[in-house]
């Protein structure tokens, strides 16, 4: 895909996807010029594929499926520091969030399942819980992504200093929390909100 | 359902405003005050100029006080002396106009002495002037008026204006009504309302704002607009009027109040208000301006009617 | 090349203020590229569209135009710096007034034409004229001009009443 | 009894603070009861979202933080936050709904409720900068943490973007320098104090945790600092609980406690440990303070 | 009751192809007011105009009708012609039948109509044409020039040439602006100095040009033609009249450690100083604020090592009234500062490069003190923090300039070709250097521009990265510039020497104020606006007042020197003629309606628009009514459709006259 010849028209550049991006993040996508410093700056952009200046680029260019199919949305740590130095007033950081929302309506196309994953447990928590409890997060995901394995020496240490709390309490606002969550369906099956 | 306004605080009003009138004429520090004095007609009340200490006592203010008395200042000046300070009692909705009129060099604010006046409404011009003030009896203009408490005023009363009940805003609803219908049922609806116009022009006699020493209507080399009451003219008329009071008009209503055909003229000052409120984020008479918002511009205006 | 001209049984009035620098010369320039549009126009010439007094469009509707267009230079291309800003304030206001009295705003059309742009002229004018064809005859003011019902019609039992008493 | 003047505060303690962060809100419960401000724990409160709720739905992450914010407005005073991350969400919250009439009609419609815009979300570090100051700090302190060189870690989002927290100076901070000062520790200039350490990976790619944190550790070190200090439990968990990883996969050795800011600021308080929870820090920071004679 | 004379014309075939021109004639000669109404074949020829003028004599024509082509082709030429028959030129009218008519229709029949119909509007308009005396106002024919910077000494030395009085005001002690610190100038590397310094001199020595330096504007007032301009000459502390430049004084003032800010605080100087050693004039000024005696009341020195006796404590601020015609605004610009900008700044700084506190961290002006032979290290280019030759030095573009979040969105214009010539300069000084340019585009039109920043590549070794700078932060003695290359895709970190950041060109600091006292517009940055962006890129909109060099916006040197010569040529043809003539389309007030909204005035594009009193026979102000100046009103006539009571009218386009046409409609 990364290396495939770009066929521009009309019809390939899809700009109601750049729209639907515009207005998720509240920020221009044709602003950008290309100087790169979001790049330059971004602590993750070693990890990913595209690094941040051409996720701008194909999404100026209306290439969405090129950015989606990889992995660098999801390399994203949110630290907002291109956000922060752009020249040119582009809200980086949220194009990022928009995409993710938007990879993550078309049921994740990207390869990069483990940080979707953890995405899903954190507000599946939320929605059950209310409150974030470190020790079921990691322990479902362990299981869930088939490291059983994974930071196994970590865990007993955290348990002695007090840091994974082996029992929980639910949160009395659980009604709350939950009309949220489905208020939020609703509109969205209204086609209210994005 | 008619829900009664109080108007208790008047009898305060009335006594701040004459012992002030007393303070200032006497020490000599204005040579005049413009206020309201009780007329003839029980309850009723008319503009006053006085020009000596002892006639304060005259002054009072009542729920009929619905003069706006910025007009004495400038083309109905005649009782006014040439010279010193004028003080003037005025209301919200008036001192609107007044800051309207030094924004456009009529008035310098260092000339003036203003006593304002915490209001709790005065009544529409169909009601008689001993009425009692009631969500019936109150003027349209008084059912919309943000600003029962004038600020910046040499002197203000002490008294907190009492919180009146929220009424229907007759203008509001009554533009949002015209706007909903067809051009055509909309031109049927002024056709008939300037029908009515009689060309008095008691309207362009009592607005603040129509000070211009020669009208533009009244002028014949050339002619620009029919100055007969024929349905034309009273057209023609009624546009250039709103036109010219765009921006400016701050909704005293008193053009409205003294229309002997009740023709609603105000509704057309209060669309252009709210047009230049949306396009240009404009309202009148909160601050003195130097310049309106048809007096400049930004680059980055509204130009989507425009191919 | 020579169509046959359709016969049309409605030829509106148009009517258009332009500024001298900008859409009179587009206009020139429609000329002498020799484009064609329908002779329903009548140009009136100003310095710039902030010499155009609203009262002059009332005044064309008044005379029987069935449609007006107010032309100028492109914002920033003012000859005189700023009239078309101030114009464009003048008018945004003064169409808003139109139309709340009644007047259908199809019959008025706002425009920057530069001196280069014959086309966009021609583009306007054909365009405008087509749409009120379309429209049919301002009857509103023609009608106006000619009730010579003096205001004070007895239109309601009061006021018969008391003219019979008299 | 507290005078009537004194500094109260509705508090936002946040998800980790309740679990692996506990000592962190230990002490800032401990450090303001030291130092008179008033603490009420805003009653019910839940997960601002986070980060993985902006990462995938935005509208959900706005909903979680304007409900908490209308839960907060039951307690009297501004909001105090110790989290980065969830002062970062607040703070964000409130900025977005101002700008965007239309995200807040959709977000109080999702929480059916009015979203308090107007209320100040602050995080410790601007209490005890600025509400406190640094004056009346400095005047707390009874064992100034003299010798102790600080490399003081402010991550990405205390101080990011431009604009929305408003805590310091997007680029170049000084407001934990200024609190250690006045507490009499030394600050040592270093070069990745606003760098991020990985954040929200630490579960699901850790791998790339490590290579942050390895970096913003090296440069603390090369520093010369004894340890670090942070606010926030994300960047605590990184740098302290994933420390020994570090050094395994690069071979390095660092020995580099991670404070929390309330742990030494409320040590120059005269805190005994066991009300600072330092006996919480995965790498053991008793011999640098033995050393320089803190405890 | 008028005479008037219509005169249809065929242009050959052009309007008579489609028009019925004889009818024309016919139907319009019906029309209530024409006395004469003819068509001949070309109106504009010789024959044609013959004829006009023999119609105008003999059949005592009160005004004229011409209808032909578009007045804009030939309005000029009938007003002539009009004018040589004793008429007032503007009692003479045309009607475009054929760019409006004949050339855009087809049908004979519609067009004749349409033609009749445009003449008779203009029948009813030129009745109520007014007679427009001609306005004339008188020109001096002095010339001011404010800034000494060279698109101020270059204006000054041509207006000069040509014979008239220049008045040069620069705010420094010295006259060279900007380009006197540059080092060597793109593209042809010409030694700066060596080519600047022998026009300042020209400028000191030239009999015409009257130079106050360490002086600024304090007042304008006054039109075209007619300005009266308020200069402070600020206290000097020595008196020019009697200094020889010896420079004892300089040489025995014990205060010496001043940083220079001409050696962008990399050189030191006393407190009585000369900017550089080739200022012109060669007269130091005391910096007071620096200076002992003044600080303290104790040392003077320099007055007693002074053998002229030319250094004077006392001395004062100097108001001077100067009448002047022209002025050209030459106040060059500022450069972007890389500090920490004030708190609430629209203009924002760069932390991300450390706000300027990393010592070897440097701007592009100072590398050109740096490279300059005359400069504080001599030409040896070497690190402010400890002087060693720096062997990787990175520049960056674009610093400030294109950077909206900054608060300025344009582009600088020159940075990419000064960097580029950095770039060679450094490599003609550090043979074994390596430099590295980080750029977002090179923009590089102008002759020989593209091909000199090729040489700094290809040539000069340069290396170009594509892509920004992210931070900038010391390590040890190195500065780490974290970058990225956009076209390879990676990121990109160079440890770094010394770093050369391009900093934007802004206006000047106080361009607004200065714009104040002269009433010329400026923009949102605060760049002078010019009247017109294509065709009048020198005036100003206020007539009278003309732009040379940057403080209309970033220029570099040549394109400079055009405008200030354009500039000083404007000027010249304003002086040509002892009278300033002006087509009379001007407004004029009828005071007796006037109420003095002055909506006019609020309006009004020019400021033409005075106030003016209005006083009965004993003196007692009866009203302030508004004035339109005539030789400053542009004829736009906005403040007549702006006037509530009509009180302004534009000549030639009156209301009488549009309402005439609308009428006849």
């Amino acid at each position: 895909m990364k290396k495939k010849k770009m066929l521009l028209s009309a019809e390939t550049m899809d700009i109601s996807f750049v729209r639907k991006v515009e207005a998720l993040s509240g920020t221009s996508v044709r602003r950008c010029f290309q100087c790169g410093k979001c790049s330059a700056g971004c602590p993750m952009a070693t990890f990913m594929e595209h690094p941040p200046n051409r996720v701008v680029r194909l999404l100026q260019l209306g290439q969405w499926q090129r950015i989606l199919a990889g992995r660098s949305i999801w390399y994203c740590a949110s630290c907002e520091t291109c956000s922060t130095r752009c020249p040119n007033k582009v809200h980086l950081a949220s194009i990022m969030d928009a995409l993710r929302k938007l990879s993550w309506d078309a049921e994740g196309p990207s390869k990069e399942s483990y940080v979707q994953l953890a995405n899903k447990l954190f507000l599946q928590n939320i929605r059950t819980y209310g409150r974030q409890y470190e020790m079921r997060l990691a322990a479902v995901f362990n299981v869930k992504s088939g490291q059983f394995l994974k930071d196994l020496m970590l865990g007993p240490k955290l348990i002695t200093k007090g840091k994974l709390k082996m029992f929980h309490q639910k949160n009395k606002n659980m009604t709350e929390i939950e009309k949220i969550f489905s208020r939020i369906e609703e509109m969205r099956k209204n086609g209210e909100a994005l | 359902m008619t829900q009664l306004i109080d108007t208790s605080i008047y009898t305060a009003v009335t006594e701040a405003i004459q012992g002030e009138a007393r303070r200032i004429l006497s020490e000599g520090s204005v040579s005049a005050v413009v206020g309201y004095a009780a007329a003839r007609r029980k309850g009723s009340a008319q503009p006053v100029v006085i020009t000596q200490a002892d006639d304060s006592g005259k002054l009072i203010f009542s729920a009929a006080c619905v003069n706006n008395l910025a007009v004495y200042l400038t083309k109905a000046k005649k009782d006014i002396p040439k010279n010193g300070k004028i003080g003037i009692v005025v209301k919200g909705c008036d001192l609107k106009a007044l800051v309207g009129l030094m924004g456009e060099s009529q008035l310098k604010r260092e000339e003036l002495y203003l006593i304002g006046v915490p209001c709790a409404g005065v009544l529409a011009s169909t009601i008689l002037p001993d009425t009692a003030l009631t969500s019936g009896t109150i003027a349209s203009k008084c059912r919309e008026c943000g600003e029962r408490l004038p600020q910046g005023c040499d002197y203000t009363p002490t008294v907190t204006p009492p919180i009146t009940p929220v009424l229907e805003k007759k203008y509001a609803a009554e533009i949002a009504r015209l706007e909903a219908m067809t051009p055509a049922e909309r031109w049927a609806y002024w056709k008939e309302q300037f029908k009515k116009c009689i060309k008095c022009y008691a309207c362009r006699q009592v607005c603040p704002f129509c000070f211009c020493e020669q009208c533009l209507c009244d002028r014949n080399k050339p002619q620009m607009v029919e100055t007969t009451p024929r349905p034309a003219g009273n057209f023609a008329w009624h546009i250039v009027r709103a036109m010219h009071l765009a921006g400016r008009c701050a909704g005293c209503a008193e053009c409205e109040r003294v229309c002997p055909m009740d023709i609603p003229l105000n509704l057309l000052n209060r669309k252009m208000a709210k047009e230049l409120k949306e396009l240009y984020n404009h309202e009148a008479g909160f601050e003195v301006r130097e310049k309106g918002p048809l007096a400049m511009y930004d680059e980055k205006d509204d130009q989507s009617f425009i191919k | 090349m020579h169509t046959e001209k359709e016969k049309h049984t409605f030829e509106p009035k148009i009517i258009a203020f332009v500024c001298t620098w900008c859409t009179y010369a587009g206009a020139d320039l429609a000329g002498t590229s020799r484009m064609q549009y329908p002779a329903n126009v009548r140009v009136l010439k100003f310095p710039c569209t902030g010499r155009i007094d609203p009262v002059f469009i009332l005044k064309a509707f008044q005379q029987g135009a069935d449609g007006v267009l107010v032309s100028g230079c492109h914002p920033g291309d003012c000859h005189y710096i700023a009239g078309n800003f101030h114009a464009r304030r003048r008018f945004a206001a003064f169409r808003k007034l139109l139309e709340f009295v009644g007047v259908d705003l199809g019959r008025l059309q706002f425009s920057w034409v530069s001196a280069a742009e014959g086309g966009k002229w021609v583009e306007m004018v054909t365009g405008l004229t087509e749409q009120v064809r379309g429209m049919g005859p301002m009857q509103e003011f023609k009608e106006l001009a000619l009730e010579e019902q003096w205001s004070g019609s007895i239109d309601t039992p009061e006021l018969q009443e008391a003219y019979d008493q008299i | 009894m507290t005078p009537k003047n004194a500094l109260r505060y509705a508090y936002y303690p946040g998800c980790s603070l309740h679990a692996s962060a506990g000592e962190y809100d230990l002490s800032t419960r401990e450090l303001f009861k030291k130092l008179n401000i008033g603490l009420t724990e805003v009653p019910d409160w839940f997960c601002c979202g986070a980060t993985p709720a902006h990462n995938v739905d935005e509208l959900l992450s706005l909903s979680l933080c304007a409900k908490n914010l209308e839960l907060a407005e039951q307690v009297e005073g501004d909001l105090a936050v110790a989290c980065a991350a969830c002062f970062s969400r607040l703070k964000t919250t409130q900025h977005i709904l101002s700008e965007s009439e239309f995200k807040r009609q959709q977000v109080e419609k999702a929480i059916d409720a009015p979203v308090p815009l107007n209320g100040n979300v602050k995080h410790l570090l601007d209490i005890l900068a600025r509400d406190l100051g640094l004056k009346r700090l400095g005047q707390a302190v009874t064992k100034p943490l003299s010798g102790l060189k600080v490399a003081c870690y402010y991550g990405c989002l205390l101080t990011r973007p431009t604009d929305v927290p408003n805590l310091d100076c997007v680029e170049a901070p000084t407001i934990m320098e200024d609190v250690l000062q006045a507490v009499g520790a030394e600050t040592v200039a270093w070069s990745h104090r606003l760098e991020c350490c990985g954040a929200n990976f630490t579960l699901s790619r850790p791998g790339v945790v490590v290579q942050l944190s390895h970096a913003i550790l090296d440069s603390a070190k090369a520093a010369g600092a004894d340890c670090i200090m942070v606010a926030c439990p994300l960047c605590h968990g990184n740098l302290d609980i994933r420390q020994k990883e570090i050094e395994g996969v690069y071979g390095t050795h660092y020995a580099m406690p991670v404070f929390y800011i309330t742990q030494l600021v409320g040590l120059a308080a005269g805190l005994k440990a066991d009300k600072l929870g330092l006996d919480a820090l995965i790498v053991n920071p008793m011999p640098l303070l033995k050393e320089k004679q803190l405890i | 009751m008028s005479r008037i004379g219509v005169f249809v014309c065929h242009c050959g075939e052009n309007i008579s192809r489609t028009v019925d021109v004889e009818r024309v004639a016919a139907e319009v000669g019906k029309l209530p007011g024409v006395a004469f109404s003819t068509d001949y074949k070309y109106m504009c020829s010789d024959p044609g105009q013959g004829l006009l003028k023999k119609a105008i004599r003999e059949e005592r024509l009160s005004h004229v009708v011409v209808a032909a082509c578009s007045p804009r082709m030939h309005e000029k030429t009938f007003r002539k012609a009009v004018e040589s028959a004793g008429l007032n030129p503007f009692l003479c009218e045309m009607a475009n039948i054929r760019e409006h008519c004949s050339w855009v229709h087809e049908d004979r029949d519609e067009a004749t109509v349409k033609a009749i119909e445009i003449v008779g509007m203009m029948v009813e308009r030129v009745k109520k044409n007014r007679v427009l005396p001609t306005i004339t106002v008188p020109v001096t024919k002095r010339s001011l020039v404010i800034g000494g910077g060279i698109a101020g000494i270059q204006a000054a030395l041509d207006i000069a040439d040509a014979g008239h009085e220049v008045v040069l005001v620069e705010r420094e002690p010295s006259i060279g602006g900007h380009m006197a610190q540059l080092s060597e100038t793109f593209p042809t590397l010409d030694c700066s100095q060596c080519i600047m310094t022998p026009k300042m001199v020209d400028v000191a020595n030239h009999p015409r040009i009257k130079l106050y330096t360490y002086a600024e504007i304090e007042h304008v007032e006054g039109y075209i033609g007619n300005f009266q301009v308020t200069v402070r000459r600020k206290a000097r502390s020595v008196i020019e009249e009697k200094c020889t430049g010896c420079g004892v004084c300089m040489e025995k003032c014990p205060v010496r450690k001043i940083p220079n800010t001409f050696d962008r605080d990399l050189g030191m100087r006393p407190a009585i100083y000369v900017p550089f050693p080739q200022a012109v004039p060669n007269t130091p000024v005391i910096d007071r604020e620096n200076c002992t005696k003044f600080k303290t009341g104790k040392c003077g020195v320099c007055q007693k090592v002074c053998g002229p006796g030319a250094v004077d404590y006392e001395q004062e601020d100097r108001l001077i009234v100067e009448p002047v015609g022209a002025i050209v605004v030459a106040t060059g610009f500022d450069l972007y500062s890389i500090e920490e900008k004030p708190k609430g700044s629209s203009i924002k700084g760069y932390g991300e490069f450390g706000h300027g506190r990393i010592p070897d961290v440097i701007d592009g002006m100072t590398f050109e003190r740096l490279a300059s032979a005359s400069g504080p290290t001599g030409g040896k280019i070497m690190r402010p923090s400890d002087g060693r030759e720096p062997k990787q030095i990175v520049f960056i573009q674009c610093v400030g300039s294109r950077a909206r979040e900054k608060g300025i969105s344009y582009c600088s214009k020159i940075c990419c070709m000064y960097t580029a010539k950095h770039t060679m300069l450094y490599h003609h000084k550090v043979h074994d250097g390596q430099a590295y340019v980080f750029f977002m585009d090179a923009r590089t039109p102008g002759k020989s521009y593209d091909e000199f920043w090729r040489r700094s590549i290809e040539e000069e070794e340069a290396v170009y990265i594509r892509g920004m700078v992210s931070r900038l932060y010391q390590k040890g003695d190195k500065i780490v510039v974290m970058g990225s290359d956009i076209s390879v895709g990676v990121q990109v970190e160079i440890e770094a020497d010394m770093v050369v950041l391009a900093t934007a060109v802004q206006p000047r600091k106080g361009a607004d104020t200065l714009a104040q006292k002269l009433g010329i517009s400026y923009d949102k940055y605060h760049f002078y606006s010019e009247a017109h962006a294509k065709l009048r890129p020198v005036e100003c909109a206020t007539a009278g007042i003309y732009l040379a060099g940057a403080c209309q916006g970033p220029k570099d040197i040549p394109d400079t020197v055009s405008q200030a010569s354009a500039a000083a040529a404007k000027v010249m043809t304003l002086f040509a003629r002892d009278q300033l003539e002006r087509e009379p389309i001007v407004a004029r007030v009828r005071e007796t309606g006037c109420v003095g909204c002055f909506y006019c005035k609020k309006v009004c594009p020019y400021g033409a628009v005075e106030e003016k009193e209005i006083r009965d026979r004993q003196g007692n102000l009866v009203k302030v009514v508004a004035y339109v100046n005539p030789g400053v009103c542009g004829g736009c006539g906005t403040c007549q459709a702006t006037c509530p009571s009509k009180s302004v009218e534009l000549d030639g386009y009156t209301d009488e006259q549009i309402v005439a046409m609308i009428e006849s409609l």
